[in-house]
């Protein structure tokens, strides 16, 4: 793995996608180059007063334009000042971070919930099995349009006003869908009631977690998620979801 | 130009080394800058057997800082050991051991078997504020830091430094404390205490309601701890406390640090404790000073 | 919607006041913001007599916050009660009166001065880092906190607010203190001692040396410690320190803050006193919170 | 006076006039409309962990298209961030604030010592009587040419690189510069110099004077200067700064 430096790059464009939701293309040819489905990057913010970087995961990634883009919700100021740039402003990033999905299996659900989606939508770009979506949002959809080019998408909404109403496993069971791979990133309730699933089915599950971060390399041990065995790292059940994640084997971690 | 300095009769190529549980043990950041450029690495607090530390949320961002509650999460003494000396003594640094403890014991079990072991110096971590059964209440009390500095010397070939706590009402009575019960050196500041709340939430941002606050925030407490400490004892001093660059690094310095540590600032910048080195050599430059040792203490 | 709080039989409009030495006796910022819309207005601490505070430079900024050595200047009580008392009362606010002194007849004879005027409650800065003789020695021992207490109540007509300092080690003994010696509330927390150090002139930033820190840069202290001390005694708590917003404002009186005291947000925006009354009542708005109690506390 | 509120204006431009010195317009109708020469305003940091104010003095005003000048050396980080501002940027500020100088006397010297120079190029433009101007440097020399429309520009230099060696009052002394006013800004030792100065020949002195700020509205002591007399307001021989000055008369501080 290649290391990720900490460096100034510029933005090629960016668009509000959905009320309060943001997607940004960063010239950032050696991230472009390195990244995986499921990385993610750090973002700085260019107020003193705010420390602590930003994790956001790879939503796309442009190869041969040497670019890779973000989709992400207004959450607090970082992310509220990230909304705000423009063509050819800069920032410090640093990246791609982690650990990404493990491109397997026959028959996959790529499963995302609300600002876990765009991760998946470069997994469904490379990978080359069938595989259907299942997304699942507050109200308001986004990105949906972008992963039809992939497979089927069921789309689950808590108010019912789009696709089934509930979650993305009440998609899943409603719909029918059947898989030997799960590929999900969202809120951890979701991720537990995958987990369990997955379980009950038998079948391999790939979480995508999100912890609370201050150094996003490793170091400091802010970032951990408990895990079932001794981590060969920490000596201890815990592992770091900034370097040894963010994606982890459903079996690997208690959620 | 001098910037190697002797503490305790070990000497640093020069004054600067990372803040203890802000760098792992170098292992990470040694991807991103050449550990043989830093005066020491000072590793993560280690303790006897393997603690898993706090749950999470364990940071949490401040105003200018950031609150930690890691709770000494720490792979314990042996694989420690087994793994982490052995990857630092491939660079030409020295390397200071932060130790932790719930008990007197605990303490002494870790000195004792690092006593052996080809690292520095001992940093004794009795000031963390993370976790109930040790370290801060070692550190709030001048008795308890006298007599456990007296039992750790007893134990130790490596010279020690005890680590203080600023959550004291004089931390020069701390800090004549721990010269009383013989300490080869002090480093100062730990963090402060402090508690974030979620309005939105309702709740605390940390799993463990409070945390360490560390980062630029706390400069201006750190420095005025390391000057009043600096002219209340005749230990070296170790500055730490919201270091981001070589200026705030000169700060510490000159108010009467020997070395200084960088902590936060790793989490923003990889190469920040590179940056510090580069700069007060800049600084050195710039005003034709020699030797470091003509700014250290050199504000009274 | 109810936002009015009572302390000591004192009823305020709503919980936001502004920090002694912040904001004079409102003469300046009243011509910005309309003093009638704070819950009260607390003023700059007074001697019995005139005090000129310390040299230049008095104030200096910090990463996220400032430091202060003002050393207590202040006109003195009489001119205080012909001019400043007077002036407040035009407005339908709370008069807070902040109280200093070298000595406890310092003390004692600005407090019975003040017994017979038109204020509604006193604060007793035992906590101010910036005079030699006073403020602070008094409120980093526990029996002098009491003591001091005492001699105030027996001479008060109004309410006694204690104001602490946070640079002990443990601000709920202070507190305790306080309630022993019959205080009615508490403010919480005054300035941590800090320093700066210009490295390119190699001194000191301010003539003082040390000055008191404060604005946002402590804010997770300051939480910590009100939260601390609510939950050991059962006074009233007046929070502050590096309330910039009424987001900032909330996280105190969620933490326990029956009142919250706006400081050095008012040198970066005269309005920000005013804005934490309003933004506590959008915040109040936006999740249906009917009393401002329910808030109080709430997070535990 | 009118009151001074913060408000958030917008660069009509700015150039480097010198090494480290820039000046700037201020698209500010309400404070161009206020100012008077000698006052001064605050200007806020766009970084959180920059948070006091940077009191700049007016150095010219231009009513009819509302717009204030400022000219600054770049001292930190504060004036650094302000000399990156372009065209169409804006920041917070807040003005015009303090006493300015009283336009009085029959035949004036107006001084300026380094930094101190801007403020007087407004003095000049208003102070109608007869008057010659002394400016003060370390070395490079600014705003000089700008001044020589208002009358006779006499310079020093510490070098000697340009005018008298040595400082304004060497300048002073050199030319036979005579007057029954002096209206002075520059470093506190210039100040001291041209007080004693005054005094001995026995003519007025105006003098701006210099002081870390906080409020910069009167309210945090933070400014003040020694008073010969027991000030009205403070009650002790100290006056503020932001709010009784920056400009005294040289008989009433103590430098
Ligand atoms: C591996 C990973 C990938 C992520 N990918 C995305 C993504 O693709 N799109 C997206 O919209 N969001 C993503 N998030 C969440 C995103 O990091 C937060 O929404 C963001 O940090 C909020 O910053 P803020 O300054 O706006 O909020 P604030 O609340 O002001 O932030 C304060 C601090 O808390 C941290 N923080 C706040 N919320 C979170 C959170 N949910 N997770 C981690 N740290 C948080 C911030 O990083 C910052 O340090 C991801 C999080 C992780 C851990
Ligand atoms: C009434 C008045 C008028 C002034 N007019 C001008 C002017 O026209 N042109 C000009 O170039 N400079 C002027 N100055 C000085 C100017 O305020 C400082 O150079 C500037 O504040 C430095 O800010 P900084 O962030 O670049 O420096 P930093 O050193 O990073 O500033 C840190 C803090 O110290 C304060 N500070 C630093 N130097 C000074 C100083 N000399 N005086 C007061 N506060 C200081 C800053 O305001 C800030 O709060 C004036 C000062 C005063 C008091
Ligand atoms: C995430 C984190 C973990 C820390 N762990 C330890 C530790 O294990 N032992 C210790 O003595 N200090 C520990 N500290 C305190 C730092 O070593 C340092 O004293 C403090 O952070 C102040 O320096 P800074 O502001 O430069 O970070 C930790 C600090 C942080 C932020
Ligand atoms: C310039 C200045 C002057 C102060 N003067 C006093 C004072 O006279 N009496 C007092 O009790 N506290 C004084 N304080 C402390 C404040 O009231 C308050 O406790 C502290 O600043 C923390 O709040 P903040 O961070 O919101 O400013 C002063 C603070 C500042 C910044
Ligand atoms: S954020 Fe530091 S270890 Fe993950
Ligand atoms: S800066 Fe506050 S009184 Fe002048």
């Amino acid at each position: 793995m290649t290391v990720a430096v900490k460096q100034r790059v510029k933005v090629a464009n960016q668009k509000r996608i959905a009320e309060g939701i943001y997607s940004i293309w960063l010239l950032a040819p050696e991230i472009a180059g390195a990244a995986m489905p499921g990385q993610f990057i750090s973002l700085y913010s260019r107020d003193g007063s705010r420390l602590l970087p930003r994790p956001i995961s790879i939503c796309e990634i442009d190869r041969i334009h040497g670019r890779i883009r973000l989709v992400y919700r207004v959450a607090g100021k970082g992310t509220l000042e990230f909304s705000k740039l423009k063509e050819n402003d800069s920032l410090e990033v640093m990246g791609p971070i982690g650990n990404g999905f493990t491109l397997e299996g026959k028959k996959a659900i790529l499963i995302g919930g609300g600002i876990g989606i765009p991760p998946m939508l470069e997994l469904a770009k490379q990978l080359t099995i069938p595989k259907v979506m299942v997304l699942g949002y507050r109200d308001i959809t986004f990105l949906e349009d972008e992963f039809s080019a992939f497979g089927d998408v069921f789309v689950s909404t808590e108010d019912g006003s789009r696709g089934t109403k509930g979650n993305v496993l009440d998609a899943i069971r409603e719909n029918g869908i059947e898989a030997d791979i799960i590929f999900a990133c969202g809120p951890t309730p979701m991720l537990r009631g995958i987990k369990a699933y997955a379980a009950e089915k038998g079948i391999v599950a790939q979480l995508s977690l999100e912890e609370r971060m201050a150094c996003g390399v490793g170091a400091c041990l802010g970032c951990v998620c408990k895990s079932k065995e001794t981590d060969h790292h920490t000596n201890v059940k815990n592992k770091r979801v900034c370097k040894d994640g963010p994606v982890f084997y459903a079996e690997e971690v208690e959620l | 130009m001098n910037t190697s300095v002797v503490l305790a009769g070990i000497t640093f190529k020069n004054p600067v080394t990372t803040a203890s549980g802000t760098f792992g043990s170098g292992m990470e950041y040694g991807e991103y800058i050449d550990l043989s450029k830093l005066g020491a690495v000072t590793t993560k607090g280690v303790a006897s057997i393997p603690w898993p530390g706090n749950p999470t949320p364990r940071v949490a961002e401040t105003y200018g800082g950031m609150l930690n509650a890691i709770g000494l999460q720490n792979p314990g003494m042996e694989v420690f050991i087994q793994r982490d000396i052995p990857f630092l003594r491939k660079y030409d640094t020295k390397i200071i051991v932060n130790v932790v403890g719930k008990t007197t014991e605990d303490y002494c079990d870790v000195v004792e078997r690092l006593s052996d072991q080809d690292v520095d110096m001992l940093e004794i971590n009795i000031s963390c504020p993370n976790v109930k059964e040790g370290g801060i209440a070692f550190g709030q009390d001048a008795k308890n830091v006298e007599t456990i500095t007296k039992e750790l010397k007893k134990r130790a070939k490596q010279p020690i430094i005890m680590k203080l706590s600023p959550n004291v009402t004089d931390i020069t009575e701390m800090a004549r404390a721990a010269e009383a019960g013989g300490a080869d050196a002090l480093s100062l500041i730990n963090t402060l205490t402090g508690m974030k709340i979620d309005i939105h939430k309702r709740a605390f941002l940390l799993a463990n309601k409070t945390g360490g606050l560390s980062g630029p925030a706390i400069r201006p407490v750190a420095v005025r701890m390391v000057y009043q400490v600096a002219n209340a004892v005749k230990l070296p001093i170790i500055g730490m406390g919201g270091i981001m660059n070589a200026e705030d690094a000169l700060e510490f310095i000159m108010a009467g640090a020997s070395m200084v540590a960088v902590g936060t600032a790793n989490f923003i910048n990889p190469k920040a404790a590179l940056n510090v080195v580069e700069g007060i050599n800049d600084y050195m430059n710039q005003y034709g000073i020699k030797d470091i040792h003509d700014l250290i203490g050199c504000v009274k």
